[in-house]
Formats: C-alpha cells, structure tokens, sequence
C-alpha cells in the first residue's frame, strides 16, 4: 500500500497549557493533532499521579503527524509555549497513508 | 476553653472528620484505595451545587440584607490584601524565593470551598445560623489574591507569562460559575424551587461530603508521602500559623459587618483556608518556574486538615464568644 | 394563550431549566466548567433506570391499558414516517445534499430521552397523569427513523457501508435495553419493588435531573460555539419548525388513540424531540459522508432547548386543552 | 422445601436481582450497554462505606457481643483452610494444573463482598437480625486465602515471584481497608453518626445496590461470552459445587459459635462466596503463570449468580431452620 | 539485549468503528493489538473534544506491533474499514523484545 | 530546532506491575516516564476490555524516552519485571528537543 513520509510528534505538557498550545499549533498552520489522556509520570520536576492531586489536571499527550518539511514551524510554535514549563517533546519518523490529509 | 476543646472533640467524633482521617490513614499505609478521578470530580459539583443553592434559597427566604454588599466587598479586599501579609511572612521565616512565596501567597488569599462546606454542616448541626449569602462571598474571594500574588511576583523581577486567557480562565473558572450559578438559581427559585429537590441537595449532603472527604484525606496523604523534604520546619510553621492570623482578619472584619456568629465563623474559615484548585492551576499558567509540589502540599497536607479538625471549631467558638451569642 | 405564557413562565423558572439555561451561560461564556463523562454517563444511566421502572411500576399498579399495544405501534410508525416529513422540509428549505438531510432526517424521527423525562418531571409536578407506558413507547420510537433515512439515502443514491452488525447494534443500543429491561423490572416486581427503591429513584429524582441538564446545557453551548458556520438560516428555521410539526402529528395521532392529557403531551415530545445519542453513532457508521457536527447541532444546539424552554410548556397546554381536561 | 423455593421465587422477582439478570441479558445479547469503569468503582466504595458503617454503628448500638473475636478468628481459619478443599476438589474433577487450580482455590478462599451485601439486604428486607460485627468477619476472611494458595503453588512447583510488596498489598487492599475503615467509623460514632448520614448510606442503598447489579451482570455476561472454551465440564461443576461446600463448612462453624440465624446466613455466604476484586490483582502478580481468565470466569460467571438467584435464599432456609428460628 | 524489527502501526478512528476494525484485523490475523483512549483532536473535519458531545463516543487510537512482512496485510485490512471514515494511519519502524509473540 | 537522538521505549504492562514497573525503572536510574492509560487490547492471552473485568486494572502503557547509550540499562530493568508477564515493549528512534533533560 501506498505511504508517504510524514513527522510524529508526540508532546507531554501540563493539562492547563493544553489549549494554549493547540492554539499555537492552529496559528501556525497546524491542523491535524489528537490529544490522548496521561495517567501520571515522572521527570526532572519528581514523580506525580492524577491520585495525587485535586484539581488533578496533570498532564495531556498532544500527537501530530505532520508532512517533514513543516517540522519547524510546528516546532518553533511549540516551543514557544512549553520553553518555560514543564514537559518533553519528542518526533519520530512515520509513514502515513493517504497523504493529501496532511 | 474547655468549651473549646469538648467543641473539637465532638467536631473529631464526627463521620465526616473521621473518614477525613480515613483517607489520611490509608495514604500513609500506602494502600490502593483510591476514588477515581471522575466520581471525585462529580461529588465536588454537587457539593458545589447543592451549598450554592441554599444559599441562594436562604437568602430568597430570609429576604436581601442590607450587608451583602458589603460583605462582598470585604471579600475581595481580605482576598486581595491576605497574600500581602502571607508574602511578608512567608520571606521571614522561610528561604523560599520570591516567585515560590508569591505562588503561596496567592494559595492563601483564595479560599478552599470544602473546608467552608465542612464549617456550614458543623455550624447547620450545632443550630447556629449563617448568612445564605456567605456562599456568594466565598465565590468573590477565590480570585483577587491572584492578581495581588502575580503583583508581588512581577514586583520580585519573576519572569511570568503574559497571558490575555488567563483572567478570562480565572473569573470563568468552573467553581466559581457553579457556586454563583446555583447560588442565583436558588435566589430565583426560593423555597418552592428547593422543595423540589431537597431530597437530593439536603438529605444526602452529609453522607457525600463524607466520601468526598475520605478522598481529600487519600489526597492530601499522598501529596505529604510524596513531598518529604519539600516541606521544611519554615513552610510547616507557615502552614499552621498562617490559617490563624487569617482567621484575625477574617473575624476583625465580620465583627465590623456585623455579621450573625454563624456568619462571623464562616468568614473566618474563609480567610483562614487556602485554595488547592482554581489556583495551583493559574499558578502553573502565569508563574511556571513556582514549584508546585510545594503550595498544594502547603495547603492540602497542613493548613486544610488543620483547619478540618482544630481550626473549625476553635473559629465557632471565638465567633460565639465575641458575638456574644 | 396568557395561560400557555405563564405555564411557560412557571416552567422556566424552575431549577431544571435554570440548571440547563446556566450550563448553556457558562459554555458560551468559555469557563472550563465541565461534569465529567463518567458522571454524565451515570446519571443518564440512573435517569434512564429510574424512568423505566416508575413507567413499568405505574402499568402493574394500574393494569394493562388495552391502548398500550396501539400507542407502540403508532410510536414505530410515527418515528418511521417523520424523517420522510423532515427530509422533505430540510431538502425544501436548506441547501444540504441528500445524504445530510437523510441523517438529519433520522435524528428527528427518533426521540430526546431526556426531553421525555424532563417533560415527565413537569407533568407530575402539575399533577397531570400520564400512561405508564409512555416510556415503552419512547423505546419503541428510538430506531424506526434509522431504517427510513438509511432508505432515503440510498435512494438518492448515496455511498453508505452495508454493516450486518449495525441492526444489531441498533436493536440492542444500551439506552433502548435498559429503558425497556427497568420498565420490565418495575412491571415484574410493581409497587413492592418499588417500595424497595423509591428513596433512590423517586425522592432525588429532580435533583439529578438539574445536574444533568447542566451538563447537556454545557454540551449544547460548546457545540452551538463550535458550529458556528455550520448553520445557516435554512437550517435554523428547520430546527425551531421540525418539533412544531412533529409535534402536530404526534397529537392528531395521540387523539386518535384515545390518550390520556398526559400522555397525549408526552407522545407529543417524543415527536417534538430529536435524537442525540444513539442516531449519531449509527450515522457515523451507516453514513460516514454525512456531516456529524450539523445533525448534532441542530438536535442539541437548537431543538433540545427550543422544547426544553417553550415546547413542553406548550404541548401540555394544547394538550390539556384539546382533551377538555 | 417449598418454603425454600417460595423463598428464592421472591427473591427472584426483586429489583435486585432482575437488574442483575438485565445485565446478563443486555450482555449476552451483545448490547452497548455498560456501565462506567469510575461509576462502578464509586458505587462499590459507596456500598462498602455504607455496609461497614452500618455494621459499626449496629455494634455500637448492641453493645461487642462476646462471640466478635471468636467469629473473627474462625473466619481467618476457614479463608485459610478452604483453599485447600478447593483445591483438592479442583484437582480431583478437572485438568488444571497445580498453578491454575491453586489460583481458583485462593478466589474459593476469600469472599465476594457483593453478595455479602446483597443477602444483608435480603435479611432486612425479610426482617431476620444479624451481628453487625459481621462486616468485620467479612473483611478479615478477604487475605488469608491467598497465604494457602501460594503455599499450595510452591510446594507443587510453580515458579512464583517473590515480591515484598505483595503482602502490604494484600493487607491494605482498598476494600478491606474502606470496610474496617467505616466499620470503626461506625464504631466510634453510633447511632448519633448514623442519623447524620443515613439519608445517604441507609434510604438509597438498595437501589444504588440494583444499579450496580446490573453492571455486575454486564461484566459476568461479557466473561462468560469471551470464555467459550476455557470452561470444561469439570471446572463448571466445580463453580457449583464449591459454594455449597463452602457453604457447609460456614454453617457448621456459625453453629459451634452460636451465631444469630442472620449471622449463620452471612458466614455461610461469606464461605460460599469467591472472590473476583482483591484476589484477581494478587494472583497477577505473585503467579503470573496462571490463567486470570479462567478464575475470573468460575467466580464471577458461575458462583456469583449461582449464590445471588439460588444460593442465597438457601442458606437463609437453612440457617433459619437449623437455628430453629 | 536482543531486539527484532517491527513495524508499530498506530490508527486513529472514530469510537463506533473500534469494533469493526478489531474483528477486521482479527480476520486479517492480527491478533494483538492495544487500544488507548483519545480526549480530543483536530483534523479535516475540524476540532472536538469529548466535552462537545452526549453519546461521547469520540475516538481511540489502536496500536499494532507486527512482523514486517504482515505490514501489507494489516494496512489492507485496516484501510478497508477507514478509507470512507475519518481518522489517520501512520506506522513507525520499532523494534521488539520477545519477537515470538509477534 | 536542534534535536538530540533518543531512544522511545514503550511498555504495555498489567496495571498490578506498573509500581513494580516503575520501581525498577527508577533503581536504574530511569527518572524520565510517562504513564498512558489503555482501554483494551489482545494479544496471546486472548483479547481484553476494561468492560469484562470488576476490578478492571487493565493494563497502561509506560513511555520513556531516554539516550541511546542508557537503553540497555533501561531494557534490562525492564525486561526482569515484565519477563513472566504478559506484556509488550517496544523501541522507536526518536530526536529530542532539549536534551539536558534526559
Ligand atoms: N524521559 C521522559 N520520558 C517520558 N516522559 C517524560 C520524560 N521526562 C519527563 N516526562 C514527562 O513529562 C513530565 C514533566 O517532566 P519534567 O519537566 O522533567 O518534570 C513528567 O511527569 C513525565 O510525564
Ligand atoms: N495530522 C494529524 N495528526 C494527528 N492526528 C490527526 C491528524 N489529522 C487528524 N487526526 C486525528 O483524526 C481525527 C479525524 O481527522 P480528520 O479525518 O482529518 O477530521 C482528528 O480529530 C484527530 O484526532
Ligand atoms: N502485537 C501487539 N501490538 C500491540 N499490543 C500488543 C501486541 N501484543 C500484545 N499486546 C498488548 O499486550 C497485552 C498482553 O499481550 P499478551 O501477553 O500477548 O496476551 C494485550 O492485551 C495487548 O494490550
Ligand atoms: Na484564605
Ligand atoms: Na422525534
Ligand atoms: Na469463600
């Protein structure tokens, strides 16, 4: 089957700045993104569960799929917002199907 | 004061104190029980719902008085001047910078909707009755401390993100919108409209607020397990002092108004207790670089039980002796 | 017609439509308040139970109707026949393609549970009787407006999957079986059983009922916010005339069989109401080229509060009217 | 006899157990109902929190009959010699091997608090007196099983991780830690507790219990379908064999300790009962080897419903009988 | 530690069509597979989230890992059920421990 | 943007092993991990819903992403907890941004 490559990028950020990256993305001109709910973690800021917490916003998983040569803009937007809190952002190399959604 | 203290005790003696204690218990042994996430959520809507309801309902019986603005107003200057005094004390005995104590500060200035939902079923229990409009002050006081918190932060030279969202995020803020929200539907409806649904939003109160409390227990022990040596002898200090000289404030102020001593007791819970919802979250938003761990564990795992079991009925107590009632 | 305002006056300011109208303010307003899926999920489980069993309990107190077999016959044929009506008056007054009209179609031949509930809850607090039955009916009523839309578009020749899974699923969709299951419950066990369980699904009945409607209150404004675009005048026009229309039928057909006011009211409803549970998901799968945002927009967006405010009152008032009671 | 078969007729026909028998329909029919993971999670703490309090405050009120430790005990000595019988049994009419026959044992051993529930209703709802101390018998027969069961596995041979954790695991399992919990709770605040919150924990029970029925009927319906072919012959009679074995060696023990004939009808529902929350989790990880589906199945696909419909209505015939009652 | 080439094929589809694609994957011989929930997204079809809906289906996402040779058989057996529905197929190179159970 | 190479390892493990999991991780010096929470799945042990269990732990995916020369360690731990459990893991290449955090 037909598949074209394409850009995972897979970003843990806390719940509360879920929409202000979305919007970031959306500004620059990114469309396609599916967030998927986090149970808990670990990292440089300790060890945290959603039991742990009231509010229990915690933290959301954003993936992107994106067409290689707009990596940097999705990246730079990104950046933008999680530079200063807590957080990782990763990319892996993907195929897609049906490219002409991207 | 042996008043006081057989107050307190029938207060611990209580089922809602005890699954308090429960949940506490059972974090410290590090059992697996847990509420899911989505059970906690929806129990704190109904408490939400039901308190702002009534007084809604109450304040439609009752008819407006004279001090509801007022009150109000006191509200959010206590709310906005609290953080001020939280900041100052917090520098002094602790070493914490500037951007973790004005996170804090903010922390203490708001309020925590259950321990002032607690204070209302001691006070309804005991016969003392209260202001149905307090519930409309607790709702103006969760959000000025924030913005004297994000003062004293940019004061300090703390890099914080200017974000047009937020104020937005923070007035629109789901517990505030819900607790002014019934609270109007209960003012419109009155009596009639709280006869139709009393058998959901008063009966069963105590009982929920039981399971939601064995949860704030788990809560709040596992934010202690987790958080040794965030906490120094400084922060600890600060946690249990800091609910008494809001509580001051609270009960200078509510003897001004002329508030009932039901009244003058929830206002001192108010100004005593630290908020662990609509701002850790603003927090994280606007000061990123505050630790976190730090003020929920401040608020949760010291001020909030302290408040749940000694503070509540030391507050009535002093509210009954200085109204002399 | 003074009578008919003041019946809708009544109605909107009871604490269920104020819980709703609130949900509908604060999503507009962009506050992140929400109620959890779970719980969502739950109390439309409860809601859903509780109708069932009350509606089976209220036929085993009373006997079987010899109406009964006719009222869920006329329920399949009106719910098969109104998407032909609505297909006709989408397609006269909109711009929308076959396949969007055929899906919209399905929606507003089947049935709003909680349209019918919350209409329910209304005539018992005016004291008005209505067949137990009822609830079979709005059962009966949730499918047949699928097969007639599936055959609509295909008719107009539009790409749909043949699924043999999906009659199945349609059949045995979860709101359909617990409604019809509890009614056989409460038939089966009758007013003993009921004795058994009404402190649970009669006296809180309307208190979950508010925080329910909440919540659809919350979904039907994010939805409206996020549809913007997708509705034009057309479109508008079709969901505030669709539920008059099919409320005509219902009561002409309603007349026919000899209902009670009551029941006469509800048959109205469920002709009035559009589906947003189980239509969307079969639409997904029956015809994914078919816009979902519309139909639930139009459904929940501006039907459901259309009935919810004006309609209900208004049947019931024709209702009582037209029967002479 | 008859009497017996009148009695589990009536115990057929209740809302209780119709709503399990819904579930199972609903499943087995392949429908979409279910019931959400948090819901149900929330109303199995809320039916614990309820069972144990009102144990305590029962306790409280009675004053601690002299027979409480005695009871204990023996409920700690037949979770732990059960296994073995069990055990044996399995071993004897079917193929399993040591690992897998030692993991049913330890589900045999231990208890299904459901149907602990469940036959206290019965016993209320029929008027017969129980010892409240029997939620505390309850949990402390929910550990002991596993001990005998891993013992049993080793000493067939089976590889098994030796995990430190597991044992505070086991004891601090949140649903016995929840049931001692309340029952204490109760303890301590008696009857004056028990009129604050019995709105909540006593009026709704038996319909909150209906409603989790009907997901236990769910989850045993979608067990039994995706276990076609893990249930032979043999290890079917086991699932029905065992419960009344069980319920024999309860019945002999009650009687030796001279319980009430509600408290006999508990221990043997206690010993006939199997485990499917605590010991599922356990055997996961201390014999990883062992086939979860297949206890799972057997406790909740065949000893739940076969002690629900038929079970216990027997035991309380004979309990009544035996204690000449 | 010894590691074996697998192809991680990761499907984001609508909550009603979960159980088509399983029995279709099933019937292609992919027998394991993981099924995590999804909270919201963006695409073609523009931007939800669970709070926007009743029924709440929404999406899930479905993993596979797999033999590089079954990659074909799996992404015909898949798109077969996607192709006229919403959703997205991307597949990453990975590999596995215990190639065995693959 | 400057990315740095990583290792993505992902682990689908019974929700009883995951402190176990997470123990081991942390004793290896893994102090970076990402819990996700899983609906179902089916593998050799026959195909699973969080539907058909009572006490429904289910199984959660754990995701780290780490530097290429520590995965061994990682595996290692890995591997002595998730050995006789069913259970998958699975390695991607990833690039990170701001490496000093792994
Ligand atoms: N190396 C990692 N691999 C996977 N997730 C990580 C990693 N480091 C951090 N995280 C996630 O990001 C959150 C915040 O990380 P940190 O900013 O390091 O405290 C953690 O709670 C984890 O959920
Ligand atoms: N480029 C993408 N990256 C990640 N997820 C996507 C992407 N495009 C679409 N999706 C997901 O697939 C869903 C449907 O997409 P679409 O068919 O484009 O409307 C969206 O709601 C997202 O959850
Ligand atoms: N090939 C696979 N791809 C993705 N997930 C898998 C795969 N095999 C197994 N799993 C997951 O691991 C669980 C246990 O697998 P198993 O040990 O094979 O029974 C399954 O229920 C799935 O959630
Ligand atoms: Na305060
Ligand atoms: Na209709
Ligand atoms: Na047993």
């Amino acid at each position: 089957m037909q598949t074209h490559a394409a850009k995972r990028v897979e970003i843990i950020i806390e719940a509360p700045m879920e929409s202000r990256l979305t919007a970031a993305l959306e500004k620059a001109g990114v469309t396609g993104f599916t967030v998927l709910p986090v149970l808990g973690g670990s990292g440089r800021s300790g060890r945290w569960t959603r039991e742990g917490q009231v509010g229990r916003s915690g933290m959301v998983a954003v993936i992107c799929l994106i067409r290689p040569d707009r990596l940097d803009t999705l990246l730079d937007a990104a950046f933008a917002v999680v530079e200063r809190h807590i957080g990782v952002v990763s990319i892996t190399e993907a195929q897609v199907l049906r490219a002409e959604r991207f | 004061m042996s008043e006081i203290l057989s107050l307190a005790a029938a207060n611990l003696l209580s089922p809602m104190i005890l699954s308090f204690v429960l949940g506490l218990a059972a974090a410290l042994a590090r059992s697996d029980l847990t509420v899911p996430e989505a059970v906690a959520k929806g129990m704190s809507l109904y408490l939400l719902f039901a308190i702002g309801f009534k007084g809604g309902a109450a304040v439609a019986a009752h008819g407006v008085d004279g001090r509801l603005i007022a009150a109000l107003l006191a509200g959010v200057v206590l709310s906005a001047a609290l953080p001020l005094v939280a900041y100052a004390l917090i520098r002094a005995i602790t070493r914490l910078g500037p951007t973790d104590a004005a996170a804090v500060a903010a922390h203490y200035g708001s309020i925590s909707i259950v321990t002032f939902v607690t204070a209302s079923s001691v006070l309804q229990a005991q016969g003392i009755a209260a202001e149905g409009y307090m519930v409309a002050v607790a709702a103006a006081m969760e959000a000025p401390a924030i913005l004297t918190a994000l003062w004293l932060a940019n004061r300090a030279g703390a890099e914080r993100d200017n974000d047009p969202d937020l104020w937005r995020e923070i007035a629109f803020n789901g517990s505030i919108v819900l607790l002014v929200g019934s609270f109007l539907i209960g003012l419109a409806t009155g009596e009639t409209g709280l006869a139709k649904i009393d058998a959901f939003i008063v009966a069963p109160f105590q009982g929920v607020l039981c399971l939601f409390l064995l949860d704030m227990g788990l809560v709040a022990g596992r934010g202690l397990k987790g958080a040794r040596g965030v906490l120094g002898g400084g922060t600890l200090a600060f946690g249990l002092l800091m609910p008494l000289i809001g509580a001051g404030f609270g009960l200078a102020t509510a003897l001004l108004l002329g508030l009932s001593p039901g009244g003058v007791a929830l206002l001192m819970v108010l100004c005593a207790s630290a908020s662990y919802i609509a701002v850790p979250a603003a927090m994280r938003v606007a000061l990123p670089a505050a630790n976190p761990a730090l003020s929920l564990t401040l608020a949760l795992g010291i001020t909030f039980p302290f408040n749940l079991t000694l503070g509540i009925p030391l507050y009535i107590a002093l509210a009954q002796t200085l109204t002399g009632a």
